[in-house]
């Protein structure tokens, strides 16, 4: 390990660059893939912000990043009943 | 944390975020993404944030519920 | 006293013999419990397993059942003693009521088994030996090979049905 | 001490299992296997009474994430029996 970061940095770092560029390159390029892709950037944050020992903003963020997965499934789901 | 945990999870992890990452089939990349969410809770109880455990256990199979509205969607048009 | 490693075998051989028990006793061979147990089921039938032992497997997927009553429990006795355990209990009945299940076979798993573990801490184990060992007990069931451990179930079943004679 | 390392062990194990494996439905058990195994190390890691909250939340919320997986594979959220 890198000496004077928690191990949970580095894992969050590399964790939120990787799902980063998997949210930019989807395999099967549909939005469904996007959509999982993007919760792998989410917990990569949430473990950036895990070496920094602040309760409230984890919890902030779990359900706001929860709400923000259901008003994006609703939005798909729009955009397929429309097309 | 012992370093034999601590690497136990991060194999965890890091398994889970290459798997949800090359797979293609939806259901295995929700499944692979459970994995990642796994490994995340020892480092969580590690620092003693235990409401943090007990709010994100049970507010993070409800974002896989919401997705998988959408693919039962996709599956039966 | 014994060893560590001889303590965590042979709590995982009472833990095993706990759970199988009670979820024998409680027809969760019988059929699945919800679809999605039904599917497990299915699929385990076509890589070679047994039917009956793809309805335990999926069911205990697929709702907490008196595996996760045994290994809450045993968390329980570690953590808070014997109120521990019995909360535990609750918090299992609470969750089968989540998964669509009425909850018979974890409630009474988590009761049996708190109090097996207590009785047991007593003698000169500890609570730690029996988390591990419902571990162990848990991956001998589902995570070796479906096939071998279905067909031992389904073993189990048939000789529940011959000893208690009700067969659905 | 040995009780959580095997714990560990036993979880990186069943996770390698569920990537080599193909079928979508046979690698739920697997998941399980971990979903235990997790559920063991929180226990483990810090023995305070609020704990057992932690543990079987996880539990019952790792244990619904696979029902909603399986019910949707298999078409509907309907209950048979």
């Amino acid at each position: 390990m890198i000496a004077g970061y928690a191990p949970e940095f580095i894992l969050g770092l590399v964790v939120l660059v990787a799902g980063t560029i998997a949210v930019a390159f989807p395999q099967p390029k549909n939005y469904l893939t996007r959509l999982i892709n993007l919760e792998i950037p989410a917990f990569g944050l949430l473990l950036l912000m895990l070496s920094y020992n602040e309760a409230l903003a984890l919890l902030t963020f779990g359900a706001i990043s929860v709400l923000s997965t259901f008003i994006y499934v609703r939005v798909i789901q729009k955009k397929e009943a429309a097309a | 944390m012992d370093e034999i945990i601590m690497a136990a999870s991060a194999i965890l992890i890091l398994i889970g975020m290459i798997s949800a990452i090359v797979n293609l089939d939806p259901f295995d990349k929700l499944i692979s993404l459970s994995i990642l969410i796994s490994g995340i809770f020892p480092f969580i109880v590690d620092r003693g944030l235990l409401d943090v455990a007990i709010a994100l256990a049970l507010i993070a199979p409800l974002s896989t519920v919401f997705i998988l509205m959408a693919c039962q969607k996709r599956a039966s048009s | 006293m014994l060893d560590e490693p001889a303590r965590i075998l042979i709590a995982a051989a009472l833990c095993w013999i706990n759970f199988v028990a009670i979820d024998v006793f409680f027809k969760l061979p019988g059929s699945g419990g919800v679809c999605g147990a039904t599917a497990i089921a299915e699929e385990v039938e076509k890589g070679g397993g047994n039917l009956h032992g793809g309805f335990m497997l999926g069911n205990i997927v697929s709702s907490p059942d008196a595996s996760a009553g045994t290994l809450l429990a045993a968390c329980g006795v570690y953590c808070a003693g014997l109120p521990g355990g019995l909360f535990a209990a609750l918090l299992v009945y609470i969750g089968n009521r989540i998964c669509y299940d009425p909850g018979y076979a974890g409630t009474t798993g988590a009761i049996t088994a708190t109090f097996l573990v207590y009785g047991m801490t007593q003698v000169g184990f500890a609570a730690s030996d029996f988390i591990a060992g419902m571990v162990i007990a848990i991956l001998t069931i589902q995570g070796i090979s479906h096939v071998h451990s279905s067909r031992l179930i389904a073993r189990l079943w048939d000789l529940r049905n011959r000893l208690l004679g009700d067969h659905p | 001490m040995i009780a959580i390392y095997l714990c560990a062990i036993i979880a990186v194990y069943a996770a390698l299992r569920i990537i080599t494996e193909r079928n979508t439905m046979r690698k739920l058990p697997f998941l399980n296997v971990i979903s235990f195994a997790v559920t063991a190390i929180i226990a483990l890691l810090l023995p305070h009474p609020l704990t057992i909250l932690a543990a079987a939340a996880f539990f019952v919320g790792s244990t619904f994430e696979s029902n909603a997986i399986a019910s949707t594979w298999s078409g509907g959220m309907k209950r048979n029996g």
